[in-house]
């Protein structure tokens, strides 16, 4: 019987989603958002925690970003 | 093996009794033996730079602007008026160029290091060699590993050389020491074979400052004056003895670089004929000048032909071509001028060849200055580029009494070689 | 405030030789010095029109001097002409209809104004073409950052090549090809062996005209496109171009002569002496009767 | 959600002439300074075929034409056609002997002779028939004039308190998308206002102009009669003046407009005689620099006499030399402000900075177009005229932001069978709804907009096999 299963696909690099899978499994947003692994560059996951997710990755690239000025 | 004056210097100090002796004869020799006091303050490189902000002068205003505008005039003014009047030169000129290839021109005070620098500076050399020495030819040495061996032979035609010193570019590894006197000697061999109308040059880019050569240098030195060739160097490191008296010896000149800017400065002054010697023979040179012939490719009888030139040449192209330069002698084509005829011997040219280097026979006199207020303020228009003279000076020919500016009258000198207003005579040349 | 474009100049240096313009009034009346002008000028204008940054100088070139007709003077670009009386109050293009009243204005001025001494039918073309190079380097030092240009000469020439002026010539011609700058020739009379040269060298484009009436036409057909238009273009062949030497002794072309090893001075016969420097010449074979039958010996 | 990025286009003047009906063209080419115009945007080939063809009245035959280009540049050759053809500057025509042929637009060939050789009546009536002016202005004091102009419209857009325009230029502002307007409140700059604002002036000039062109029918204004007008001007000389006799009353309005814009000067609304200024005569430069706008063009402010301010250092650091306060807003789009001296205001470009302007909708080229367009005249002298760390880095922090995409869609998975998968799947795609598919796992995602329409079909396939 066909599925059907409303949410948002995502299209990244492997890394990125390697990160994605990591939040999800680490319930790091409070719940599992993954529908479904797609193949390398994709997922499928809940709308509703795509504004959560991009604060998160921005999070993690201020994380991995260092000033690269002194004032 | 002649080491260097330097070098051996400071492996006699090593002996330390005979240290205090070395010091006293270099204090005693150096100044009076090597330069005398005027040049030593100009090779001294902090010379150009001693004390340059007492130039600058503050107006009544308090501004620096006047001062700065006055330098700036000043530098463009800056031009070469030592124009040799009527001396004889040596139009046709053998030269070689030895470019040192030891392990020192790896260093890398010239970007991106001495050797690529070199190579680079030395296309535009050859370039311009021929474009002011059109009926001269430029042979290419390298020196590495103590030994010294031809990139190019002599020829007269710039492509060659061009080509030979871009794959140099690629191919060259530096290595060992260089050999001055295998470099000297391999040009000689085949400089003692020029004709004595043509003058034989030797030009010297130096980076090593030791050499390393077979037998005594100072009687190679002794040979090539006598031989007349004249032997300039360029070095890039420092000022080394051997190259001081092996420049004064042959009459040449010697220069130690400041920066890549200098260094081109200095490779560009070697492109002037340098004055004959009074002792150079003169003579008539036979000479042809072909007949551009186009075989139009809408003719049917047209049949493409071999140049000569590329018949010894492994070049991969066939070099069968329909039109070219045939020998007014013998009927050999070649594809391209100046050249000199494989079969018959004849020095092929054409006519503007010939005159590329008439400027430097009739070199135009330099203008007189003379201060802007001389002029009514209606009048004060450029002669040739009929701008506005707004710098302090102007310029005036000697013979037509016409007014120029600045740019021009080094446009005029630089380029032009000819009076734009005398030509309007019917006197001219 | 640089441009992006580059500066085109093009430098028109028109022969108004007066004696050969006025020969030529009797031969065609129908094609005289005023249409070729108007040919000119047409061309100017197409030139001018043809984008913003076009910048065009007209150069006379008389018998005694070589006037600029445009830009001249007292009038600089861009500037306020200040005498309303140069505008034509039709529906031509301002900047258009200013530089063609200044160029009328300065063409009869100098037609009325200059007494022609001596009867030469040359023109003295270098003097022109000099004076063109020194323009196109101050426009070429005046050019604001980052900007390039590209440079050409058009000459329009009618009467004879002066022979004269070789020398000089061929210094232009060698400082024009320095600074990459296009020679193109327009001949309404016969062929002219220097600007053969001068468009050969500089790579410009060489015409001898078969109808002077159709003057504008093949102006604007063959010399008004630039140097990267004319790679697209078919346009006539280069002309044969007569690479032989004339020897100073007399003014033979010749095509194996004597050169001096001194002074580079060409003769047609083995002389002694060079007559232009004076130099003795070492004879090898002094021996011989006729040295000229003798093959000198040659530098290997 | 899904971040929606808001483009600027800026249009060149052929593509919007191209979209001009063939008799408004025919309209237009009636004046000798469309026709200018017109011809010098055209590709440098074709404007030598226009040249060729001008003097000539007999149709030449299309073969001949063909002929004028080596085969190597055949390509040029096909452009050259299709934009003279679709210009309607040349006609096909048929030849005596059957050949086909071309020959110019009569119209054009008439008006393009006159702008180049006189004939016809003037453009414009000068203001030497008012007799000379008592007020008259220098060229310094028209470009002051005009980039004071054209600032009050830009700190307009910022929101600057002091900076009022009108109600005609304010709607138009609105209507070109750069500014927004909340009931009952102030208008209040756009994404694309942003980016409105990091453009050359030239091009910023154009942009709204056209602007102003898209909406002149609706004002009532005749499209032909503002355009030759606007055209006319940009051929005119800087600090001349021209008098407003004969002007048409929609076109008395227009110039006031223009006079708004800073484009022309006029002393007085009533004065019977106005000054063109740079920004009109750069009008027609700004044509051209805007197609190639967003990326290679090096023009400033063609024109407005303004050389560039900014000095952009490696290590991050923006010297803008600049006293406009504008400038500096515009510079504190995308950068921190560090130091404010009377003359230079020193800033720093970093991340947070470079991120704050691109979630404002600007984009990473914008920032360094805008950078590279206003360099110092030092900086020009190096190539390239940026430091290529400093470009490379923001455009690397932009690219941050672009780590995920995100698109809405419906997953259908467990297909029972290829058959069925394969069947779906072509009728979404066929619905053009298809996002992603993958076969082996039958796995497929659609829109949501088609997700209905592929749900109903799948219901119709299962009833009815």
């Amino acid at each position: 019987m066909v599925n059907v299963h409303k949410g948002v696909l995502v299209e990244c690099d492997p890394a990125m989603k390697q990160f994605l899978l990591y939040l999800d499994e680490t319930m790091a947003l409070g719940k599992k958002f993954v529908l479904k692994d797609l193949d390398d560059t994709h997922l499928f996951i809940l709308a509703e925690v795509v504004q959560t997710l991009q604060d998160r990755v921005g999070e993690l690239m201020d994380q991995n970003s260092f000033p690269i000025t002194q004032k | 093996m002649t080491k260097l004056w330097q070098r051996s210097c400071l492996s006699v100090c090593v002996d330390k009794q005979s240290c205090f002796r070395v010091i006293l004869r270099l204090l005693t020799l150096w100044p009076s033996d090597v330069m005398d006091e005027e040049t030593e303050r100009a090779k001294r490189w902090e010379g150009g730079y001693e004390r340059t902000w007492e130039v600058l002068r503050e107006d009544e205003s308090g501004s620096l602007r006047a001062s700065v505008e006055e330098i700036l005039f000043q530098s463009k003014r800056k031009r070469v008026i030592k124009s040799h009047e009527q001396v004889r030169l040596g139009m046709m000129r053998h030269l070689y160029v030895v470019i040192d290839c030891s392990r020192t021109m790896e260093d890398q005070d010239l970007k991106p290091n001495r050797l690529t620098s070199t190579l680079k500076l030395m296309e535009a050399f050859v370039d311009e060699y021929f474009d002011q020495n059109p009926i001269s030819q430029v042979g290419i040495i390298t020196t590495k590993n103590k030994r010294a061996e031809k990139l190019t032979d002599l020829a007269g035609n710039p492509k060659k050389h061009i080509a030979a010193l871009k794959k140099a570019v690629v191919d060259t590894v530096c290595g060992g020491e260089p050999s001055l006197y295998n470099a000297l000697n391999l040009a000689l061999q085949s400089l003692k074979h020029m004709p004595g109308h043509t003058s034989r040059e030797i030009l010297i880019v130096l980076s090593s400052l030791t050499t390393c050569d077979p037998a005594n240098i100072y009687e190679l030195i002794k040979t090539l004056t006598s031989l007349k060739v004249r032997v300039s160097v360029i070095g890039l490191s420092a000022e080394v003895r051997v190259c001081t008296v092996l420049t004064r010896e042959t009459g040449g000149l010697y220069h130690v670089i400041l920066d890549e800017s200098h260094f081109k400065d200095l490779l560009m002054m070697h492109v002037k004929p340098p004055p004959a010697s009074s002792s150079s023979e003169c003579s008539l040179i036979r000479m042809g000048f072909p007949q551009h012939a186009i075989a139009s490719p809408t003719d049917q009888d047209a049949k493409p032909s071999f140049s000569m030139s590329h018949l010894d040449s492994s070049s991969s192209d066939a070099g069968l071509s329909l039109g070219g330069y045939f020998c007014p002698q013998c009927h050999a084509k070649y594809t391209e001028l100046p050249v000199e005829c494989k079969v018959c011997g004849l020095t092929l040219v054409s006519a503007p060849h010939l005159a590329r280097s008439f400027h430097h026979l009739f070199p135009l006199q330099a203008f007189t200055e003379s201060p802007v207020e001389e002029l009514q303020q209606g009048d004060r228009f450029c002669q040739a580029c009929q701008g506005e003279l707004k710098d302090k000076f102007t310029f005036t020919c000697p013979s037509c009494r016409s007014v120029f500016c600045v740019e021009c009258d080094l446009f005029i000198h630089d380029a032009l070689h000819c009076c734009p207003c005398c030509i309007h005579t019917h006197t001219a040349r | 405030m640089a441009s992006e474009e580059e500066v085109n100049l093009l430098v028109i240096v028109v022969d108004v030789n007066p004696i050969w313009w006025g020969q030529q009034a009797h031969r065609e009346p129908e094609f005289t010095l005023s249409r070729c002008l108007d040919a000119v000028v047409v061309m100017g204008n197409s030139h001018m029109a043809m984008s913003r940054t076009n910048k065009l100088a007209v150069i006379a070139s008389h018998c005694q001097d070589s006037p600029f007709l445009y830009p001249s003077k007292s009038w600089k670009a861009g500037d306020n002409g200040g005498d309303d009386a140069s505008f034509s109050g039709d529906g031509k293009y301002e900047l258009l209809s200013v530089t063609n009243n200044l160029i009328a204005e300065e063409i009869r001025n100098i037609l009325s104004k200059t007494e022609v001494r001596g009867n030469s039918t040359d023109t003295l073309l270098a003097g022109s073409l000099a004076k063109a190079l020194c323009y196109i380097h101050r426009v070429s030092k005046e050019l604001e950052v980052g900007q390039e240009m590209k440079s050409r000469i058009l000459v329009i020439k009618a009467a004879e090549d002066c022979a004269l002026q070789y020398m000089n010539f061929m210094n232009v011609i060698f400082a024009a090809q320095k600074q990459n700058i296009l020679i193109d020739a327009c001949v309404l009379a016969s062929d002219s062996g220097l600007l053969q040269q001068a468009c050969d060298i500089t790579g410009g484009l060489y015409l001898r005209l078969p109808q002077k009436v159709a003057l504008a036409q093949y102006l604007l057909w063959v010399f008004l496109p630039d140097s990267e238009q004319r790679s697209q273009l078919v346009l006539p062949p280069p002309a044969h171009v007569d690479y032989r030497a004339a020897c100073f002794c007399h003014r033979n072309l010749i095509e194996i002569g004597y050169v001096c090893s001194v002074c580079l001075s060409i003769f047609c016969n083995f002389s002694p002496i060079c007559t232009t420097c004076e130099t003795a010449f070492k004879i090898q074979l002094p021996q011989m009767v006729k040295p000229k039958k003798k093959k000198l010996k040659q530098s290997m | 959600m899904m971040k929606l990025r808001v483009q600027l286009q800026c249009q060149n003047l052929h593509k919007y002439l191209k979209e001009l009906s063939p008799d408004i063209l025919d309209r237009l080419y009636n004046h000798p300074a469309t026709c200018l115009a017109v011809y010098r945007e055209l590709p440098s080939l074709a404007k030598n075929y226009v040249m060729r063809m001008l003097f000539l009245d007999q149709p030449l035959p299309q073969a001949a034409v063909a002929l004028w280009v080596k085969k190597d540049s055949q390509k040029n050759h096909d452009e050259c056609v299709s934009v003279l053809t679709g210009l309607s500057l040349w006609h096909s025509q048929q030849l005596q002997g059957g050949l086909q042929g071309y020959i110019l637009n009569p119209v054009f060939k008439a008006n393009l002779r006159i702008a180049l050789l006189g004939g016809g009546k003037a453009w414009a009536d000068e203001g030497s028939s008012l007799g000379p002016d008592r007020h008259a202005r220098d060229i310094d004091s028209l470009d002051r004039y005009a980039m004071e102009r054209w600032e009050v419209i830009l700190h307009f857009m910022v929101g600057s308190p002091n900076a009022a325009v009108s109600q005609d230029l304010s709607q138009l502002l609105v209507q070109a998308g750069l500014m927004k307007r909340e009931a009952g409140e102030a208008p209040y700059i756009t994404s694309a206002g942003f980016q409105f604002l990091l453009l050359d002036t030239a091009s910023q000039l154009w942009y709204i102009t056209l602007q102003y062109l898209k909406t002149a029918q609706t004002r009532g204004m005749d499209l032909v009669e503002i355009l030759s007008f606007l055209f006319q001007l940009s051929f005119s000389t800087l600090g001349r003046d021209y008098s407003v006799e004969g002007m048409s009353e929609s076109l008395l309005t227009f110039l006031q407009h223009l006079r708004e814009f800073g484009l022309v000067f006029q002393r007085k609304r009533k004065s019977r005689r106005y000054y063109p200024t740079r920004l009109a005569i750069s009008l027609a430069a700004g044509v051209t620099t805007s197609s190639t706008s967003s990326t290679s063009s090096l023009s400033s402010t063609p024109g407005t006499g303004e050389t560039g301010y900014i000095v952009v250092e490696t290590n991050y650091r923006i010297y803008a030399y600049t006293t406009s306060e504008l400038q500096i807003a515009l510079v504190a789009l995308f950068s921190e402000m560090l130091y404010r001296f009377s003359n230079v205001v020193v800033a720093q470009v970093t991340r947070e900075s470079v991120q704050q302007a691109i979630a404002n909708g600007i984009t990473a080229q914008q920032i360094i177009h805008f950078l590279r367009t206003r360099a110092h005249p030092v900086m020009l002298k190096q190539t390239p005229v940026l430091p290529p760390t400093i470009t490379d880095q923001i455009r690397l922090w932009e690219l941050e932001r672009d780590r995920l995409q995100f698109s809405e869609g419906v997953l259908y998975n467990q297909f029972l069978s290829q058959a069925d998968f394969e069947v779906l799947r072509d009728r979404a795609q066929g619905l053009g709804c298809l996002v992603w598919q993958d076969v082996a796992q039958r796995v497929l995602v659609v829109t949501p907009q088609g997700h209905s329409e592929v749900k109903r079909f799948w219901k119709r396939q299962k009833t009815h096999p």
